[in-house]
């Protein structure tokens, strides 16, 4: 296969590749056009791209609800195929949680909702129970186990989602906007659960349009753009105001403040706070 | 089931057209006497309207493994009673047939007959004449009924429309049997997930 | 997104901004004809028409079009399968037979008549539902005074169709991320409770977007500023001249009775 | 009446005010207890809060969408009265814009969705079509009106639903949370929309849980918090630690750097971007 950008390999070790992936909708062209992603255990990676760009076709391709028109998706080696089996199979590895929670839940009470796929998987009730129970406590979202979904707040239910997706026990968990729409508070307890998560061993990868948040969070990032995607460190992809601006995104603020008052920002230990930057001007 | 366009001779196409109006004028002086006290209701009308054909546009998963599409009559017959659907089944039927190209405008009285005035009185008289049973029981008669009367209505269409030489009885026993097959495990799927959705309704 | 493939055509195809009364004058006027012609030659040349016109004039990309048509062709050709056959009896024109089963010549022409003429009306009703977005037929229907309340009804479909369906393909995308239809019971559960919570949420929207509306004066009207199009006079004639021509031929034909 | 934080003067010149509000939903208590907010011309005020906090129920207060149980709401010193000659005339003055732009939009035709409003006001149809013509442009939509409303993306649906509102010419535009959900493009798209209305002479009020854009666009700032609003100039409120960490909000990023850095916050010419924060500290 010729790659519109040379060669390409995926990181070694790398739990979830896409290679090659082609993808577009009828009557709209091709929004991937030859795009590549690594993800590697315990390496945070974040997406970054405009509405449009392709994120979440991509994310959609990686966990097998979309299939490409060309390329493949490979978890732990083993190349997805769409059939029962292979999604099956690749289902419990790969999870996706949409950005509109009230896509995922459709149950009537959380409980209900958590077991949807733990049930579907066969498991007996125990087993089930258990998994409701791992998944609630690692979302911090156990005491809201009886309520009515439609009763709970926006970030409670994005909590509730993302918990229906960890109880099928993920290798990735793939989140799509998880910070869109949430309040400050809401960003700090769902980021904390995601701690929970990366402790767990699960590999998190997350699209968003928040460039501070993808600063402050991500080792690793992925810019989705012209159909390709420029994955690197945080630190060498967003310093990189010419692929930025191409994407149509911003430069994080303390790149520009750094930049402007004529620091270089160090790549081992980049300033990723506000208290990291204070540390170096102070 | 819908009829496709220019099926129909042009005589019975104009006559289940005539036989289809005053229905669906007298569903919509329903529709309107609502709309006069709760302008409301015209938003709430719009949403079901469109559920209905979401609901149609999306395959059914079938036991047999073939799959079709829910009418969703007796449902909406249920909730807003027959007359309104006659009117709301005549906006959905048209939608199907210039969006999906499901039916047509020829035979949309003929389709509005069988899908939006028969069998929504169909389900609706299950669902009343079984008031004592289980709630989920008579809704699964009024979804499920509601299916099939629909389908018995469209072949008994056809078969006055093209009796052959076997006369209508003969030509109708043919009609019935063709779409029998995927027809009634069908109406059947559609009862139970009719009991499902309104066990999911109830939660809020 | 939701997306069907006739209405985008409708939306983008070159004959979106000609006067709905133009489209409707040829695509109906072409539909009647079809739909009461006795005769199998002029079914064909409307069907000729009507798939040229749509083909070559109104530009609609072909792909579209065998898509549209490939589903209502499939019910005409089972639904045709009767009219062939005869059951039982003694026909004396008998093509073929299996068992008390036999295909005869009138049966057959029956059919094939049934056919063409059912194709000729879905092409010329395709015609109008392929150059036509909804939101102009329904103002159509509301200057011929359909009354108001359907119309409104019938547009808040439109506009809401979109938005539940996208909902419904995401609820079921989720669902079968989760597994949700590894087997025909599993199917039929996730598919009720997707219907339930996709029907409770259109119950919500409709709430709010009634509050929405109001804040702009709702008080019952969905009416609108209708969108001016210029009637073009030699698209009416050639419109005209064609329909009147196919419907002269189409009686003429009656009265000879020629097939 | 006895206003719980003591006595309150609306400021002077205030276009819209809204006076000891009481507001509540049944079954979840009071929302709002006793605020009050002024909004003045000339004067971009944004009201921040968590989820839940009553941001929504002020600005539907305020729109009169809501009816408070107690209080009043008056723009250019008439008291808005729930008739339907009241609401009719707060409705030309006070336009609310929703959060999710698909519950304002009811017609697939974007020009036919904008005209609603000024039909409703019973304006004859040349001068709806200037209204429509002039909404469009100042949103930046006039190239989209010929396109259905279902093929739009979300941040153009946004700037349709609020030209449906500025058709209506409103003295006052409230914007529920216009900026989420937003790429960092379609942020900047709208803020000129926004500008071009000030320009014209409308005045903005936003509600946001983006601190970092209220401190950088807001010259006004209300947070919501414990039923009240403590509205003052956006230097004095974005400093208050305090009152943002009891309303679970952050403190603007150049807050916290400069005070970590010893630096004092101009109260007259606050450091607002990354600009302003690199001349002061260079």
């Amino acid at each position: 296969m010729t790659h519109r950008t040379g060669t390409w390999e995926p990181t070694v070790g790398a739990v979830l590749v896409g290679e090659g992936l082609h993808a577009g909708y009828p009557g709209r062209g091709d929004v991937l056009d030859c795009a590549h992603v690594s993800v590697t255990g315990r390496s945070r990676l974040a997406l970054l791209g405009e509405n449009g760009s392709g994120k979440t076709t991509l994310l959609r391709c990686l966990s097998g609800a979309h299939v490409p028109d060309a390329g493949s998706v490979a978890v732990d080696g083993i190349t997805l195929r769409h059939d029962n089996a292979g999604l099956r199979d690749h289902r419990q590895r790969v999870q996706l949680v949409l950005q509109d929670p009230d896509d995922q839940l459709f149950s009537a009470d959380v409980r209900a909702d958590v077991s949807f796929g733990p049930i579907n998987l066969g498991l007996d009730d125990a087993e089930v129970r258990v998994r409701v129970a791992e998944a609630l406590e690692l979302l911090d979202v156990t005491e809201l186990a009886d309520r009515p979904v439609h009763q709970l707040s926006y970030g409670q239910r994005k909590r509730v989602a993302i918990a229906g997706a960890v109880a099928m026990r993920p290798q990735v968990l793939l989140l799509d906007e998880p910070t869109a729409g949430l309040d400050p508070r809401a960003v700090t307890t769902l980021r904390a659960a995601l701690s929970n998560l990366e402790a767990r061993g699960t590999t998190v990868v997350v699209s968003t349009h928040d460039i501070d948040f993808a600063w402050e969070w991500a080792d690793e990032v992925g810019v989705v753009v012209d159909g390709i995607v420029h994955q690197g460190s945080t630190v060498k992809i967003m310093t990189d105001e010419a692929l930025l601006g191409r994407a149509h995104l911003g430069v994080p603020w303390p790149v520009r403040l750094l930049r402007s008052l004529g620091h270089e920002i160090d790549v081992v230990a980049p300033p990723r706070t506000v208290s990291d930057v204070a540390r170096l001007l102070g | 089931m819908h009829i496709a366009e220019g099926f129909l001779p042009p005589l019975h196409a104009a006559a289940w057209t005539a036989v289809a109006a005053p229905f669906v004028i007298h569903g919509t002086r329903a529709i309107s006497r609502t709309i006069k006290e709760h302008p409301e209701a015209t938003l709430l009308l719009g949403a079901a309207g469109a559920f209905t054909f979401v609901l149609s546009a999306i395959k059914l998963p079938s036991v047999t493994g073939s799959s079709s599409h829910p009418t969703g009559t007796g449902l909406g017959a249920v909730i807003f009673r027959p007359p309104v659907m006659a009117a709301l089944g005549t906006i959905v039927l048209l939608f199907q047939a210039l969006l999906l190209a499901h039916g047509g405008l020829t035979t949309l009285g003929a389709n509005v007959f069988s899908m939006a005035v028969v069998g929504p009185w169909v389900g609706y008289a299950a669902f009343r004449l079984l008031g004592r049973a289980p709630f989920s029981v008579r809704i699964f008669a009024a979804m499920a009924l509601a299916n099939l009367a629909t389908y018995v209505m469209t072949a008994t269409q056809l078969a006055l429309a093209f009796p052959g030489q076997n006369g209508f009885v003969g030509a109708w026993s043919v009609f019935l049997g063709i779409f029998a097959i995927t027809q009634v495990p069908l109406a059947i799927i559609e009862g139970l997930v009719g009991v499902l959705i309104f066990k999911a309704l109830r939660s809020w | 997104m939701a997306r069907f493939a006739l209405d985008e055509a409708a939306w983008s195809g070159p004959w979106r901004l000609r006067s709905t009364g133009e489209k409707a004058l040829l695509s109906l006027g072409l539909l009647t004809v079809a739909a009461t012609s006795r005769s199998l030659w002029v079914s064909l040349v409307v069907l000729a028409v009507a798939v040229s016109t749509a083909l070559f004039a109104a530009r609609v990309p072909k792909r579209t079009y065998a898509l549209a048509v490939v589903g209502p062709m499939t019910f005409v050709a089972v639904g045709a399968i009767p009219i062939a056959l005869t059951f039982g009896g003694q026909p004396t024109d008998v093509l073929a037979s299996l068992g008390p089963v036999s295909l005869t010549s009138t049966g057959l022409y029956a059919a094939a008549a049934v056919a063409v003429r059912s194709a000729a009306a879905m092409a010329a009703m395709t015609l109008l539902a392929a150059t036509t977005p909804m939101v102009d037929l329904l103002a159509g229907l509301r200057r011929l005074r359909v009354p108001e309340v359907l119309v409104d009804i019938a547009g808040l479909v439109y506009r809401m169709l979109f938005t539940l369906m996208d909902s419904v393909l995401a609820v079921r995308e989720a669902q079968a991320a989760r597994l949700g239809f590894v087997d025909g019971r599993t199917a039929r559960r996730s598919m009720g409770l997707m219907a339930g919570s996709v029907l409770g949420r259109a119950w919500q929207r409709s709430r709010r977007l009634e509050e929405g509306l109001r804040g702009r004066g709702y008080a019952g009207s969905l009416r609108t500023l209708p969108r001016e199009t210029v009637v073009s006079v030699p698209f009416m004639a050639v419109s005209g001249l064609i329909v009147t021509a196919l419907a002269a031929t189409s009686i003429l034909f009656a009265l000879r009775g020629v097939a």
